[in-house]
C-alpha cells in the first residue's frame, strides 16, 4: 500500500513533465496573439513588436519552452503577461478560495447525493424516490448560472441568509458550493441509487436482516458501504468537472478563484498563467484519484494493489 | 406448552414473476421437537431455502410472500406477530446460517463488528462484554487466534473459517433453534468434519433445537435424529433418520439415497433420478414426481397424493401407500 | 443413445425462434414509466424531423412590435427579445439540441467504452497512458479546448458533435474501466479463454456488456450536460448559427432576461429538463431489460 | 489395442501469486502450486483431489495454460505449451476444454445458450450460421437437452441443466482433453449422478481425456483412473485409484478418507477428524506443509520436507516421512 | 425585499455582507464588472483600472464628471501658437501618499518615464511627442512637444506617480500606487476587491468625505443588481439595461443614465466587394432601424449615432441619420448591381450584447435581400483574426459588430479613419481612405486654435459619415445604481468612477 502510494507519487513527476510539454505547445497551437491584447488596438506595429521583445515572445518556441521549463524546476512560476505580476502572487488566495469551494461543492454534494439515492432506493418506485429522480434531473438540466441566479435572489435578496458573493466568510461559501455541487450530487445520487438496489440484493444484507437488525441500520452500516465503491469512481470523475464548473459560479459569486483567472487568461492568452493554473489543475486531479485509489482500498479491503 | 419447539403448518409461499404468482412452498407442514436436530433435504430448488426464510420472514427485497399457514414457535404464531417484535426474535430465539459462506458475510466490515452487532442489540452488552463473548464464541468453534480475527475482513479467511464465524455468529445469543441452510455444501470434507463436529458439540451443550437442511445425505445421516424430504415445494417424506435410511418408502428418497456414491462401492454407473425437479411454472397435474418416478402409475399423472402415515412418526405423500394409513394433511 | 434417453424425457416441445425484436418489444412494453418516456423520446424525433411543418410561427422571423411577451394565446409559450415566437424554435430547436447532444454522446460513449475496454483489459502501460491521457483531458480547460477546436476544425454542425464527444470520452474511458477492471475477473471470460477466443471478441462480447448498465446511467444524464455544453460552443462560434433556435443557446441568450422576462430562460430550460428525464426513465428500463436477470 | 501414450505430462510446475501485505510490510507471494509432476494417459481420467485452496484449480488453470507457469513444463499431445505465444496456443486450446466449478458464473449471463455453445465454433472455425445451429442442437441432445433450450438464457436453468450445457460447450470441438474444475460440486446428489454418467458415457464416446478435479473423494473414486492428492501447493499421494483407495500412504489421504460422511446412520467408524486449519499459502510452514495438523508429526517433520517418493505398489507415490 | 432599507445602510452588515461591518456607515462598496489589471496608471490600457486609479492619482489636469478638464495637480497652464510648448504651474503644499512632496521634480520624473521608449509603458503612445520636460523652479514645469499635438492636452490627466514610490517598488509599483488623490490605497486582493481610505491631507481637503471604498469585481450582470438591492453594492456599474426594469420601484435604490462617449458600430470593409461601393454602404445604412436596434438590443437605453462620435467628445458635429427607408436601400443595391442582394458575414466577440447586436443586424439586411452569417468568435481569435494580418489586403472581415469609446476627438476619428492606421497598424478597420480627411485630421492634431480644430474636425465627420464605412447605429447611455443615500459618486461618460465628492446622506 505504501509502496503503491510512493510509486503512484513518483509516477507523478513524469506526467507532469509530459503534461507541462503539451499544455505548452497545445496553447501556442491556439490562435489569437497576447501581445496584441496587451498593446491594445491603436498599437502602432513597431510598439507591438517591443513588447513582444519585452515579454519574450519573439524567441523561437522551443527556448521559451526551455526557459519556462528551467523556471519551473526552480519553483517559479513566471510572470503573467497581462498584468505583469509574479504568478505565485495571483495564486496566493485564489487557490485556497478554490479549493475550499471545490471541497464544499464535493462534499454536500457527497451527503446530499447519498443521502437522495439512498432514500431512492430503500423506497424504490414510491414518492421519494420520484422526488429523487427529479431533484437529481433538475441538478442536471439546469444551468450552473442559472441555479446560482436563482438562489441569490431567493437567499440574498428576499431572505437576507447569505451574501450574494465573495468570500468574507464560511456564509459565502453555502449559496456557490451548492451551485457546484449540483450537477455531481444529481450523478451521485443516480448512482447512490442503482448501486444500492444492487447491494441490497446481496446475501449479507440477509444476514444482517437475520440478526434482527432495525432496516435503517441494515442499509446505513451494511448496504452503504458497499454501494461506495462504484459511487466514489463518479465522485472522482466529476471533480474534473468541478474544477472546470467553478467558473461559472465564481462568476455568478464574484469569488476570486482559480476558475476564473484561468478564463481571463485564457481570453488573454496569458500564456504563463494558462499554463500554471492548468499544471495545477492536473496535478490536483491526479492527486484526487490517487485519494479515489486509496479510498477503493479503505472501502473496499478486498482490493489489492500490486500489478 | 408441547414438546415441540416449532411447528409449521401448511406453510404456502409464492413468488411473483413476470406478473404471475408462483407457488413455491405448498402445504408444507413439519415441527420440530425441542432439543432434536431436524434434517431438511431435498433436490436443489425444491424448497428448501424458503421454508427457512419463511420461517425467519426474510423476504424483504424479493417478492416472496407467505400466503397461508402457521408458523407457531413456542406457541407463538410468528406470522401475525408485528416486524419489531419478529426483529427480537431474529438473531436472539432463532438464528440462522446462511446458504453461502462467501457471500453472507458483509466484505467490507471487520468480522469482530460483525459478531458483536447481535450481541450488543440483542444481549444488550457493552462494546466490551460484546467483544469478549465473540471472542469466545470464535473459541468454541474452534476459530485459531480469535482475537486476530475479530480485526481481519471476510476475504481474508478460508471458506471454513467463514462458515464458522456464521455459526458463531448464529449462535452468539444461544438461540432456542438454530436453522441452518447447507453449513457445509460449500466446504471440503476435511473441514466440513471439523464443522459437523463443532455444531454437533454445540447443539449438545446448549441443548438448542435445530433445523439442518442439507442436500448431502451423508450429512443427514450423521447429524439428525429426523428428516423431512421436500420435493417441489412438497414434503414428501417424514421419517427418523434410521427408518429413513433403512427403508426409504418414497421413490424420490430411494433414488436419492441410491445415487449417491459410496466408496468402495464400485459401480460402473451410478443410479440416478433422471429429470430435474420441475420448475414452479411448469409443474405436473398430478404427482409433482410423476415425470421422473420409475414406479409412475396412471393415477399419478392425475391426481396429487395426499401424505399420510405410514408408520410409526413416518409420513409419506405416494399414491403407492395411499390408503395404508391415515390421511394427515390435504 | 442412452445418456439422452435417460434424462431426455422431460424435455418440452419445441417453440419456434423467437425474433429478438419481438422479445425486447415484448419486454419493454411491461417497462411502463420507460414506455412513456421512450414514447415521448420518439415524440420528440418525429418534432425534430417535422419542426419546421409543426411550428405556428416562422422560428426565425422577427416582430420587434411584440418583444418579450409572457405567454399568451397568440403565442403560448411568449416572446422572445426580437419578438419571435418562443414555441415554435422551441418546435424547431429539437431536431439541433437533441440531435447534437444525442451523437455526441454516443460518439463520446463509443470512444470511450472503446478506450476503457482496453485500458481495464490490458492493464499496465497501455492503462497508465490512456488514464494519464484523460487525468490531462480533465484537467484540461474546456474553454480552451474548445477555442483549439474552432480554430483546428472549424465551424459546422458536426464539428460541435465531434468537440462535446470529445469532452465526454475522458469520463466514459474511465467509468467503462472501471466496469472493466469488475468485470474481466468473471469466471465466463476465463471461460471465454480458455476456449481460445480473441482479446476483442473477449472485451467486446463478454465484458462490454457487462459495463453497459453503468453506461447507460451515465449516458442518459450527458444528454442534458451536453445540450448546455453545444450551446456554449455555439458562443465560440462552432456549431449551429447564432439565430438558430438551438435550446442551450436560447437558454444562455435568454440570461440577461432572467429577472425581467424569466420565460425565455424557464422554457428551453423546460424542454432540456423533460428530455433528460425522458432519456433516465428510458435508461432505467432499458438497464432492466438488457439484465436478464430481471423478469418483471 | 495399442499402448496409449501420454497426452498431458506435467513436468515440476511451480505458480506463485504475488499479493498485497498490508502498510510498509515487503511483498508477499503465495506459492499456489508447488513443484507439480504427473503425467495422463489418452483416455485416462486423472483426478486432483484435496482441500479448498490447495492448488488444484491453479494447477488445471496452468493446464490449460489460462495462466503462465513460474517455472516446469507442460506438454500437451506432445506440444511444450507452457512458454507458447497466444496465437500459437489458441490451436492447441482447439484440443483442450475446460468446465468450470460453477456451472452459472461461467455461463455469460447475457447471452442465449445456443450463443454460448456455439461460441467455440465461432471462434475457430468457418461454419455458416445454420451448420453452427445444426451442431449446437445435436450436442444438446448429447447432453440431454434440447434446442428448445437453446433461446434462453443461462439463469433459467438448473444447476445441474447449466453443467450440461458447459459440458456440451467443452464437447463441441471434439477435444481431445477436458478439464473439469470440480464439475459437480455444486450440484445436487441426484443431478450429480447423472453428470457423473453422462462425464463417463461421454469419454467412452468420444475417447476423451479427463483432467478431472474435485475435492469429493467418493465421486473421484467413482469416475478416476489414477488419483494426486494435493497439499498447500503440493502433490502429496500420487497413483492408480485403486491403490489409494484401498492403502492410502499420507496421513493426510488417509484423514481426507475417513472425513467423508457415510450416508448411513448405523455407520460407526474411527474418523480422523484433522485440527486447526490449512496453514495460510503466504506462510507455509517448513518441513512437511502437512505437519501442523498431522497427527503422527515427528520431529523430522518440522524442519525436513519429504520428497515424492515411489511407495511399495506401482505407479504409487507419496511424500511422506513414515 | 429585505436589503430595501434606506438611510443607516445597516442591511449590508446584518446581511453578512461584503462590508467588515462598521457600525457607522463610513464605507462605500462599488461593484464593478471586471478585474482591475493594474495600477499604474501609466501604464493602463482598460477603462476600469482607470477608474478605479482615479481615486489615487491625480494628472495636472483632470477630468470632471461631464468629461471637462478641469484643474488638477497643476493650477494653470499655457500653450504657445504651434501647441508645441505647454507651460504648467504646480499647485503648491501637494504631498504624495507616501509622504513625499509634489514638485516640478516629480513631474519631470514622470514625464521621462513615459516619454522612454525603453520602459515599454502604454502612456508612451502619447508621451512620445515629449521632446523635454524642463524643471523652471521648484513649482514651474515646460514641456516641449517635438511635433505639434494638439490632443496633448488631454494626455496630462495621466496620474503622477511618487517618485519615491517608484523608486522603491521598481516593477512592482502595479501593485504598490502611491498618488496624491483624495483617496489612498489600503488593499488590493487579488481578483476580490481593492480598498482605499480617505487622504487626510488631500489638497481639496473635505469634498470626498465617505471613509473607505471598497471597489468589487462582479461579473455577473444579476449579481451586481441584487448586490444593489441587498445593499452589498452601494454602487453598481455597468448596470445593463435589461436589468433596469428590476430596479424601478426598488426602494432605496436610484438608476443613473448619463450619455456616453461608447460608439456602437459595424465596421465596414471598404477594401471588399461588395462594400467597395458607397451605394452598397448607404444602402445598408437605410436598410437598419436604428430605433429598432436601441429598442430591442439595448432595451431602450441609448441615442442613435449621428456622427462618427458621441455628442459627449469636444468637436461633435451632428450629421443626422440614413433615415429607415428599405425601399431607398433596395434602390441603390439595385444601382449599384446587386438588386438581388448578396451574401456576407458579420464579425462580433462572443458577449451576449454582441451576439444580440448581429443578429439584429442579420434580421435587417434579409429585408433587402442581403443573407448575413452570424460569426462570434472568442475575442482573442477575433482580434487575431482582425488585427493579425500582414496587409490590409489579407483582411478576411466583412463586417464587425464592434463598439469604440475616446475621450477627445482626436482618439476618435484619428485612430479610425485615418488612413495610415490601416490594420496591422492601427484601428482603422473598414480600411477608410479619404485624402480630404487625412489631411484634416492632420492640420487639426497640429494647431492648438480650438475653432480651426472644430471646423476641421467637422469636415472629418460630415465626409465620413457621407462614406459611411459603417453601419451608424447608437451611442450607449452609461447605466449605474446607486442606493439613494450615496451622493457625488458619478460614472463619467468614458466609463470612469468619479468619486471625489463621494458622501453619504
Ligand atoms: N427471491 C426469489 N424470487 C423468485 N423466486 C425465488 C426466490 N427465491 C427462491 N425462489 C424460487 O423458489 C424455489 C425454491 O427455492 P429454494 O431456494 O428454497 O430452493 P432450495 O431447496 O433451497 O435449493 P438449493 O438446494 O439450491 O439451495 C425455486 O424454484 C426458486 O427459483
Ligand atoms: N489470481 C490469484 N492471485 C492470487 N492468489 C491466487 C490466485 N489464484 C489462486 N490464488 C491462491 O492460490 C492458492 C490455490 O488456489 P486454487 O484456486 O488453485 O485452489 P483450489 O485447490 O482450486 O481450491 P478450491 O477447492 O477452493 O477451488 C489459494 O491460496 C489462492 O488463494
Ligand atoms: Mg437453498
Ligand atoms: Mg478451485
Amino acid at each position: 500500500m505504501f509502496r503503491y502510494i510512493v510509486k503512484r507519487l513518483i509516477e507523478i513527476i513524469p506526467i507532469i513533465f509530459v503534461v507541462s510539454l503539451l499544455i505548452f505547445f497545445f496553447i501556442h497551437l491556439v490562435p489569437g496573439d497576447p501581445v496584441r491584447l496587451a498593446a491594445g488596438k491603436e498599437a502602432t506595429l513597431e510598439e507591438i513588436e517591443r513588447v513582444r521583445q519585452e515579454l519574450g515572445l519573439d524567441k523561437p518556441l522551443l527556448t521559451q519552452y526551455i526557459n519556462y521549463m528551467q523556471n519551473l524546476l526552480t519553483g517559479n512560476l513566471g510572470h503573467s503577461l497581462k498584468t505583469g505580476l509574479p504568478i505565485s502572487d495571483m495564486f496566493e488566495n485564489r487557490f485556497s478560495v478554490t479549493m475550499t469551494l471545490t471541497f464544499m461543492s464535493l462534499g454536500w454534494a457527497l451527503v446530499l447525493g447519498l443521502l437522495i439515492g439512498t432514500i431512492s432506493a430503500v423506497f424504490r418506485n414510491k414518492w421519494p424516490d420520484y422526488v429523487g429522480m427529479l431533484t437529481a434531473i433538475s441538478g442536471i438540466s439546469l444551468p450552473g448560472f442559472w441555479l446560482g441566479l436563482i438562489l441569490i435572489q431567493v437567499f440574498s435578496v428576499t431572505l437576507g441568509w447569505f451574501p450574494t458573493g465573495g468570500v468574507d466568510s464560511w456564509k459565502s461559501y453555502v449559496l456557490p458550493s451548492l451551485t457546484l455541487g449540483a450537477g455531481i450530487m444529481s450523478m451521485l445520487a443516480r448512482f447512490t441509487r442503482s448501486s444500492l438496489l444492487e447491494t441490497l440484493k446481496e446475501d449479507f444484507i440477509r444476514t444482517g436482516r437475520a440478526k434482527g437488525l432495525k432496516e435503517s441500520v441494515v442499509v446505513r452500516k451494511h448496504a452503504l458501504k458497499n454501494s461506495m465503491i462504484p459511487v466514489v469512481t463518479i465522485a472522482g470523475l466529476q471533480f474534473g468537472f468541478l474544477l472546470g464548473g467553478s467558473v461559472v459560479v465564481e462568476t455568478v459569486f464574484s469569488i476570486p478563484g482559480m476558475g476564473r483567472l484561468l478564463i481571463d487568461s485564457i481570453a488573454f492568452r496569458d500564456y504563463p498563467v494558462v499554463q500554471a493554473v492548468i499544471l495545477l489543475f492536473s496535478l490536483e486531479f491526479i492527486l484526487v484519484n490517487l485519494l479515489v485509489d486509496i479510498l477503493y482500498k479503505a472501502l473496499n479491503p478486498k482490493i489489492r494493489y500490486d500489478s | 406448552m408441547s414438546e415441540n419447539i416449532m411447528e409449521v403448518k401448511h406453510l404456502q409461499t409464492q413468488f411473483t414473476r413476470d406478473n404471475q404468482k408462483t407457488v413455491v412452498l405448498d402445504h408444507v407442514s413439519f415441527h420440530i421437537k425441542k432439543g432434536e436436530v431436524l434434517g431438511l433435504v431435498g433436490e436443489s430448488g425444491c424448497g428448501k431455502s424458503v421454508t427457512s426464510l419463511s420461517i425467519m420472514r426474510l423476504f424483504k427485497d424479493t417478492t416472496g410472500e407467505i400466503t397461508n399457514g402457521e408458523i407457531v414457535y413456542n406457541g407463538t404464531n410468528l406470522l401475525s406477530i408485528s416486524e419489531s417484535d419478529m426483529r427480537r426474535i431474529r438473531g436472539k430465539e432463532i438464528s440462522m446460517i446462511f446458504q453461502e459462506p462467501m457471500t453472507s458475510l458483509n466484505p467490507v466490515m471487520k468480522i469482530g463488528e460483525q459478531l458483536m452487532e447481535a450481541i450488543r442489540l440483542h444481549l444488550g452488552y457493552s462494546d466490551q462484554k460484546a467483544r469478549e463473548q465473540a471472542v469466545s464464541m470464535l473459541t468454541k468453534v474452534g476459530i485459531p487466534r480469535p482475537s486476530e480475527i475479530m480485526g481481519e475482513y471476510p476475504h481474508q479467511l478460508s471458506g471454513g473459517m467463514r462458515q464458522r464465524i456464521m455459526i458463531a455468529m448464529a449462535m452468539s445469543c444461544n438461540p432456542n433453534l438454530l436453522i441452518a441452510d447447507e453449513p457445509t455444501t460449500a466446504l471440503d470434507v476435511t473441514i466440513q468434519a471439523q464443522i459437523l463436529d463443532v455444531m454437533k458439540q454445540l447443539q449438545a451443550e446448549e441443548h438448542m433445537s435445530m433445523l439442518l437442511i442439507t442436500h448431502d445425505l451423508g450429512v443427514v445421516a450423521e447429524m439428525c435424529n429426523r428428516v423431512v424430504v421436500m420435493y417441489a415445494g412438497r414434503v414428501v417424506e417424514e421419517a427418523s433418520v434410521y427408518d429413513l435410511f433403512d427403508e426409504p418408502k418414497h421413490p424420490y428418497t430411494k433414488g436419492l439415497i441410491g445415487s449417491v456414491p459410496k466408496i468402495g462401492q464400485k459401480r460402473a454407473r451410478l443410479d440416478s433420478v433422471p429429470g430435474n425437479v420441475p420448475t414452479p411454472n411448469n409443474m405436473p397435474k398430478g404427482c409433482k414426481f410423476a415425470p421422473r418416478c420409475k414406479d409412475v402409475m396412471p393415477v399419478c399423472w392425475e391426481k396429487e397424493p395426499v401424505i399420510t402415515t405410514v408408520g410409526k412418526e413416518r409420513f409419506c405423500r405416494c399414491w403407492l401407500y395411499q390408503g395404508e394409513g391415515r390421511d394427515v394433511h390435504v | 443413445m442412452e445418456v439422452v434417453k435417460e434424462i431426455g424425457h422431460n424435455v418440452v416441445v419445441p417453440t419456434e425462434k423467437k425474433s429478438r425484436a419481438r422479445e425486447f418489444w415484448k419486454k419493454w412494453k411491461k417497462q411502463k414509466t420507460a414506455f412513456w418516456a421512450g414514447f415521448f423520446i420518439l415524440f420528440l424525433f418525429v418534432i425534430a424531423l417535422f419542426g419546421p411543418w409543426i411550428a405556428p410561427y416562422d422560428p426565425y422571423e422577427p416582430n420587434y412590435d411584440v418583444t418579450l411577451q409572457t405567454p399568451s394565446i397568440e403565442h403560448w409559450a411568449g416572446t422572445d427579445e426580437y419578438g419571435r415566437d418562443i414555441l415554435s424554435r422551441i418546435i424547431v430547436g429539437t431536431g439541433i439540441s437533441l440531435g447534437v447532444s444525442f451523437s455526441s454522446v454516443l460518439v463520446g460513449a463509443v470512444v470511450g467504452t472503446i478506450l476503457g475496454l482496453i485500458s481495464g483489459y490490458y492493464g499496465g502501460w497501455m492503462d497508465r497512458l490512456i488514464m494519464r491521457w484523460s487525468d490531462v483531458m480533465f484537467a484540461f480547460p474546456d474553454l480552451l479546448l474548445a477555442i483549439a477546436i474552432v480554430a483546428i476544425l472549424g465551424p459546422g454542425l458536426t464539428n460541435v458533435v465531434v468537440a462535446v464527444a470529445v469532452f465526454s470520452i475522458p469520463s466514459f474511458a474511465r467509468l467503462i474501466r472501471g466496469n472493466t477492471l469488475a468485470a474481466k475477473e468473471a469466471v465466463f471470460v476465463e471461460a471465454a479463454r480458455s476456449m481460445g477466443a480473441k482479446s476483442s471478441r473477449i472485451m467486446f462480447r463478454h465484458i462490454f456488456p457487462e459495463t453497459v448498465s453503468s453506461m447507460i446511467v451515465f449516458f442518459s444524464m450527458r444528454i442534458g450536460t451536453s445540450i448546455l455544453a453545444a450551446s456554449s460552443l455555439s458562443f465560440l462560434g462552432l456549431g449551429a448559427a447564432p439565430e438558430s433556435p438551438d435550446w442551450g443557446a436560447m437558454l444562455s441568450m435568454g440570461r440577461d432576461y432572467l429577472a425581467t422576462s424569466p420565460h425565455v430562460v424557464i422554457i428551453p430550460g423546460i424542454a432540456i429538463f423533460l428530455t433528460v428525464l425522458a432519456f433516465n426513465l428510458v435508461g432505467d428500463g432499458l438497464r432492466d431489460i438488457l439484465d436478464p436477470k430481471t423478469k418483471n | 489395442m495399442f499402448m496409449s501414450k501420454s497426452l498431458v505430462v506435467v513436468d515440476g510446475i511451480k505458480k506463485t501469486f504475488p499479493i498485497d501485505s498490508g502498510l510498509l510490510s515487503s511483498k508477499k507471494s503465495v506459492k499456489a502450486v508447488n513443484h507439480v509432476s504427473f503425467e495422463i494417459k489418452e483416455g485416462e481420467t486423472f483426478s486432483l483431489v484435496g482441500e479448498s485452496g490447495c492448488g488444484k484449480s491453479t494447477t488445471g488453470r496452468l493446464v490449460t495454460r489460462l495462466l503462465m507457469p513460474d517455472e516446469g513444463k507442460i506438454w500437451i499431445n506432445g506440444e511444450e505449451i507452457s512458454k507458447m505465444k497466444e496465437t500459437k496456443l489458441r490451436e492447441v486450446r482447439k484440443q483442450v476444454q475446460m468446465v468450470f466449478q460453477d456451472p452459472y458464473a461461467s455461463l455469460n449471463p447475457r447471452m442465449k445458450i445456443r450463443d454460448v455453445v456455439a461460441e467455440p465454433l465461432l471462434i475457430h472455425t468457418k461454419l455458416s450460421a445454420q451448420e453452427r445451429d445444426r451442431i449446437v442442437a445435436e450436442m444438446l441432445e448429447v447432453v440431454g437437452l434440447s434446442s428448445y433450450h437453446a433461446e434462453k438464457f443461462a439463469h433459467e436453468f438448473s444447476g445441474g441443466q447449466r453443467q450440461r450445457i458447459g459440458i456440451a460447450r467443452a464437447l463441441i470441438l471434439k477435444p481431445k482433453l477436458i478439464v473439469a474444475d470440480e464439475p459437480v460440486s455444486a450440484l445436487d446428489v441426484s443431478i450429480q449422478s447423472q453428470i457423473l454418467n453422462l462425464l463417463k458415457d461421454l469419454q467412452e464416446e468420444f475417447h476423451l481425456t479427463y483432467l478431472f478435479i474435485s475435492h469429493d473423494l467418493s465421486v473421484v473414486e467413482h469416475i478416476s483412473d489414477k488419483i494426486g492428492v494435493m497439499y498447500l501447493g503440493s502433490l502429496v499421494e500420487s497413483g492408480p485409484k485403486e491403490t489409494i483407495f484401498a492403502n492410502p500412504r499420507h496421513p493426510y489421504t488417509k484423514a481426507l478418507l475417513s472425513s467423508v460422511p457415510i450416508p448411513d446412520p448405523r455407520a460407526k467408524r474411527e474418523r480422523i477428524i484433522l485440527q486447526g486449519d490449512v496453514p495460510s499459502p503466504v506462510n507455509p510452514p517448513l518441513g512437511c506443509l502437512f505437519h501442523t495438523r498431522c497427527p503422527f508429526a515427528m520431529d523430522i517433520c518440522k524442519t525436513t520436507p519429504p520428497a515424492l517418493r515411489e511407495a511399495a505398489d506401482r505407479d504409487h507415490f507419496v511424500a511422506c516421512h513414515l | 425585499s429585505s436589503g430595501g432599507g434606506s438611510g443607516s445602510g445597516t442591511p449590508a452588515a446584518s446581511n453578512g455582507g461584503a462590508t467588515t461591518g462598521a457600525p457607522q456607515k463610513d464605507q462605500l462598496v462599488i461593484a464593478v464588472n471586471e478585474n482591475f489589471i493594474t495600477m499604474d496608471p501609466q501604464n493602463t490600457g482598460d477603462a476600469l483600472s482607470s477608474g478605479v486609479q482615479s481615486a489615487m492619482f491625480e494628472g495636472l489636469l483632470i477630468y470632471d464628471k461631464d468629461l471637462k478638464l478641469m484643474p488638477g495637480l497643476s493650477t494653470e497652464y499655457s500653450v504657445n501658437k504651434d501647441a508645441t510648448e505647454y507651460t504648467f504651474k504646480l499647485r503648491q503644499n501637494v504631498k504624495f501618499h507616501d509622504g513625499t512632496p509634489f514638485n516640478a521634480e516629480a513631474v519631470k520624473i514622470n514625464f521621462d518615464r513615459m516619454s522612454n521608449k525603453d520602459n515599454n509603458l502604454r502612456a508612451y503612445r502619447n508621451y512620445k511627442y515629449i521632446k523635454s520636460t524642463e524643471v523652471v523652479d521648484e513649482h514651474t514645469v515646460k514641456v516641449t512637444l517635438n511635433q505639434p499635438f494638439s490632443a496633448m492636452i488631454n494626455k496630462f490627466t495621466t496620474g503622477i506617480i511618487s517618485p519615491a514610490a517608484l523608486e522603491k517598488y521598481g516593477k512592482d509599483i502595479t501593485k504598490n500606487p502611491v498618488g496624491t488623490g483624495p483617496y489612498k490605497f489600503v488593499e488590493w486582493v487579488q481578483g476580490d476587491h481593492l480598498t482605499v481610505e480617505l487622504n487626510p491631507d488631500h489638497w481639496n481637503k473635505g469634498a470626498a468625505k465617505v471613509g473607505k471604498i471598497v471597489y468589487k469585481p462582479v461579473p455577473e450582470n444579476g449579481s451586481r443588481v441584487a448586490m444593489l438591492k441587498t445593499g452589498e453594492a452601494d454602487v453598481i456599474y455597468p448596470l445593463p439595461e435589461q436589468q433596469v426594469e428590476t430596479l424601478n420601484g426598488e426602494e432605496g435604490v436610484k438608476v443613473e443614465r448619463t450619455p456616453s462617449t461608447i460608439t456602437r458600430y459595424v465596421s465596414i470593409n471598404m477594401l471588399k466587394k461588395p462594400f467597395d461601393d458607397p451605394r452598397v454602404r448607404q444602402a445598408i445604412n437605410h436598410a437598419v432601424d436604428k430605433d429598432a436596434f436601441i429598442k430591442v438590443v439595448k432595451s431602450g437605453y441609448g441615442a442613435q449615432l449621428e456622427s462618427v462620435m458621441s455628442p459627449t467628445i469636444a468637436h461633435y458635429a451632428k450629421q443626422g441619420t440614413y433615415e429607415y427607408n428599405i425601399e431607398k436601400a433596395k434602390q441603390l443595391l439595385k444601382e449599384a448591381g446587386y438588386e438581388n442582394g448578396f451574401t456576407t458575414d458579420i464579425w462580433g466577440n462572443t458577449n451576449s450584447d454582441t451576439m444580440k447586436g448581429m443578429q439584429f443586424i442579420q434580421q435587417q439586411l434579409q429585408k433587402v435581400g442581403i443573407t448575413v452569417e452570424v460569426k462570434s468568435m472568442e475575442e482573442a481569435t477575433l482580434s487575431d483574426e482582425i488585427y493579425g494580418i500582414k496587409s490590409p489586403e489579407e483582411a478576411k472581415m466583412n463586417m464587425w459588430y464592434v463598439s469604440w469609446s475616446s475621450a477627445d476627438p482626436d482618439n476618435a476619428m484619428r485612430s479610425l479613419f485615418s488612413s495610415e492606421n490601416f490594420p496591422p497598424a492601427g484601428a482603422n478597420t473598414a480600411f477608410y481612405k479619404n485624402d480630404l480627411v487625412d489631411q484634416s485630421i492632420k492640420e487639426a492634431t497640429q494647431s492648438s486654435d480650438q475653432d480651426k480644430q472644430k471646423q476641421l474636425y467637422g469636415v472629418v465627420q460630415e465626409n465620413v459619415f457621407k462614406d459611411a464605412p459603417w453601419i451608424f447605429l447608437a451611442v450607449d447611455e452609461i447605466l449605474y445604481g446607486k442606493r439613494a443615500n450615496v451622493n457625488g459618486v458619478y460614472i463619467t461618460p468614458s466609463g470612469g468612477i468619479y468619486v471625489r465628492e463621494a458622501a453619504f446622506q
